[in-house]
């Protein structure tokens, strides 16, 4: 299975009914489409939207429907649209129960840092809404590839790169492992299918312990 | 000027009150959704440079606002995101677009409402302690004062106005009342109430009484100038064409 | 003609074409009855109401359609409905060209007392959106008895009531004159029909002078 | 708690959550307008008393939120009035009512507005140097802290929240959403969401779908109970009818 696809699929389990959820743009995002049987939640959409729908078909498509990525959406029964403000303020506030974020970094203080990365000494590429996500929801779930293209790991001690959230981050899910946040350490809870106890710990710079519940991801 | 007469201009006539260069222009839209683009076009055809952008997020790659930073029109963009566009992050990456006021979008729509509503400013609990870290941002304006209220530690953010403000709504009737249309309104009706002179491009001008006064977003007061743009049609056609290319809508069958 | 009547015609002849304009309870409400031929203004009400119109009938009113005072309305063509904070909003960022207010107490630096008076010892009855509004406010004009019913002057060098807006006041109209507001000094433009300048100096506390152009209050 | 699932309750359950004594409440309405009337009829019958109301202002004489005060059930009121209703006068001038957090009603619904949308506070140049003036004002709350931001002296004020929030709108699908009808949202879309447990009160209930998400004035997660009220027909007979009798309403032939 597809590492992007396996991470969207087990962060989808995270979701329980009744919730309002964010996903981020990228690999959260295919969340949406692995949601566990009888698991029914409002998706925001930062730019306004409560309620978005299923994608719509090309002669549907209308310019005056769009959601963050300006992608074009439907929108579910009971939705609701509102001013930028007021889907910030909402954000800001908690009213969000969950939110998938990507990452470039996290830590075993539940930092996040997905928002700047040094480019000819400039941070780029922007803040957008993820610092206001992580200030106010209640749960933020990191998914990540557990390891960048050289090997080194992201699962870190401290991040290096500018931060979007502190201590806010409570799951991290990766190709490799999905971890829980403790007191200033990780707890390994589930290993992906044919991933090992040690290919984690050569992976992973962060602190950890392994739960006693320790074993593989359950993918239904 | 009065609040509620005919305010129906052409671009030429509406947008002569933005100086050649080195002008202040706060702009609707959110990535590529709710863009005055006529306007836009009308900034590159005309040449004005030097332009101070405060807007959300830099747009949409390949549109709109996007066309700006690729003309080298924009000094500085005062904004959340200076990434979503290719054109943008060139522009930054060369040192061609200043990013110095850059803040969480909650933060930006904020200070926006500020200055559109009179207050003295926001205060905004998201960022501290990662935005004020010393050193990180050196780059960053950094007169980030910081106060505790309700034991809630908070920044202190100065509200934000521009002397031209350029939002695009669906419609509007001759008075200035703007009606916007499902989710692009996003921050047009904010932007709209924080600048001295609101230029609303619109899909079409309907006789005063058309728009239903629950349903009217930015009341005629707000607005100084109100231009056609292009149709709801070809609004529709051109994203409709722009989410085939890009592979977000499946061509039917 | 009765006082309030000669006070509110007067007042409605300082509004102009174009202008959003909001009226204060009481006797300013009376001015939108004494437009000056081919004068079209908006009316704003507090409650969210830019171009409130003519009085209902009976049959016309709507338990969802009053004004700042929960008095019955109808919409003008153009208007627009908006919430609370919007509408004060409006009003503090000075959108408004133009509001006339009662007052219990004005003075000579163009301060207006029109929120609070002494009932054991608490201050009653309340601020409401005057504050804002004169805070806001391009053009201030006071509306008021000259004197007390014991005669004593309400045109004061320096109110002694808790303040509703500092300085903001530019024109002072009342039973008997009418003022603009110079430097730290008021200047007597006109009077009262009937009302002579001795007359008017035994009723006004304030410094004041008077204008060359004095003359009678040219109510067409 | 489900943020979509039918909120459709009673009278008795929803306002269960209301303890008897000392509670803090923030209620919508403006003057006699968007009252939840029968949440108020509720609190008057089950002697719900010690209520710390937090409302825009006190009400109409001798409607919805006036009866409160005549059967003394208000200790304390955070408005930006206290005169509107001749029931509230009374009590306040009797020592029974206190009225400590006073504010401009601008000021007001900026704090509302802050505790709903998990902001640090308000800054507010209002009233600077008349509020604040030392002894003027000995009785009501004096914390004013005042800081100057780009040049302009502003109050900063702490936000508003209620554990309970009672609100009327038009009406209400069984998921929450609200719909206000004409000049009736006022203030109540904004208590909506500054409160843990909000309850509407509506005059119809309608299935989810009805309301077009455009139309929608409070969504429905902020929403934690749905209760019906009066009819449309009724409320405006009782308008008309309090209209007639106090003169703003001219009987027709």
């Amino acid at each position: 299975m597809d590492a992007r696809v396996l991470i969207a699929k087990r962060a989808a389990m995270e979701l329980q009914n009744g919730q309002l959820v964010n996903l981020g743009f990228g690999m959260p995002t295919q969340a949406s489409n692995y949601l566990p049987d009888g698991v029914k939640v409002m998706f925001h959409a930062e730019n306004g939207v409560f309620g978005v729908g299923p994608k719509p078909t090309a002669s549907e498509a209308k310019a005056d429907m769009t959601n963050a990525g300006s992608e074009p959406i439907t929108l579910a029964p009971g939705a609701a649209i509102m001013d930028l403000a007021t889907s910030l303020g909402a954000m800001r506030t908690g009213l969000l129960d969950v939110t998938i974020l990507g990452a470039l970094e996290v830590d075993q203080l539940g930092n996040i840092a997905n928002w700047a990365v040094d480019r000819n000494g400039k941070w780029w590429p922007g803040i957008g809404g993820a610092m206001d996500l992580c200030y106010g929801t209640k749960k933020v779930i990191a998914c990540l590839m557990h390891a960048d293209k050289s090997g080194e790991s992201k699962i870190m001690k401290k991040c290096t790169l500018p931060l979007t959230g502190k201590g806010c981050v409570s799951t991290i899910i990766t190709d490799k492992a999905v971890f829980e946040v403790g007191d200033k350490v990780l707890i390994l809870k589930e290993h992906a299918p044919g991933v090992t106890l040690d290919e984690i710990k050569r992976l992973t710079d962060a602190d950890f312990i392994v739960a006693e519940t320790f074993g593989e991801m359950k993918l239904d | 000027m009065s609040k509620f007469d005919n305010k129906l201009k052409t671009l030429d006539e509406a947008l002569a009150v933005i100086p050649k260069t080195d002008s202040v222009i706060m702009m609707g839209g959110f990535v590529g959704a709710g863009e005055p683009t006529c306007c836009i076009e009308w900034l590159i055809q005309n040449k004005i440079s030097g332009i101070t952008l405060i807007t959300n997020e830099p747009g949409l790659s390949g549109f709109g606002r996007a066309m700006l930073y690729k003309n080298g029109l924009v000094k500085e963009i005062i904004s959340s995101h200076v990434g979503t566009t290719v054109e943008s992050t060139d522009e930054y990456l060369k040192g061609n677009l200043k990013v110095e006021q850059f803040y969480p979008m909650g933060t930006w729509i904020e200070k926006v409402r500020a200055g559109a509503m009179g207050l003295g400013g926001a205060l905004i609990p998201v960022g501290v302690g990662i935005l004020d870290e010393p050193g990180l941002f050196a780059e960053l304006k950094e007169a980030k004062t910081v106060i505790e209220v309700n034991g809630v530690k908070c920044f202190v953010e100065p509200p934000l106005r521009a002397p031209v403000g350029l939002v695009k709504a669906w419609r509007a009737d001759e008075m200035g009342n703007l009606e916007y249309r499902l989710t692009s309104m996003n921050c047009n009706a904010m932007v709209a109430m924080a600048c001295d002179y609101t230029i609303a491009e619109v899909e079409e001008i309907v006789p005063v009484g058309t728009i239903p006064p629950e349903r009217v977003g930015t009341p005629a007061p707000f607005v100084q100038a109100v231009v056609k743009g292009l149709s709801l049609k070809e609004h529709d056609e051109i994203y409709r064409q722009h989410w085939l290319k890009i592979g977000k809508l499946v061509p039917e069958k």
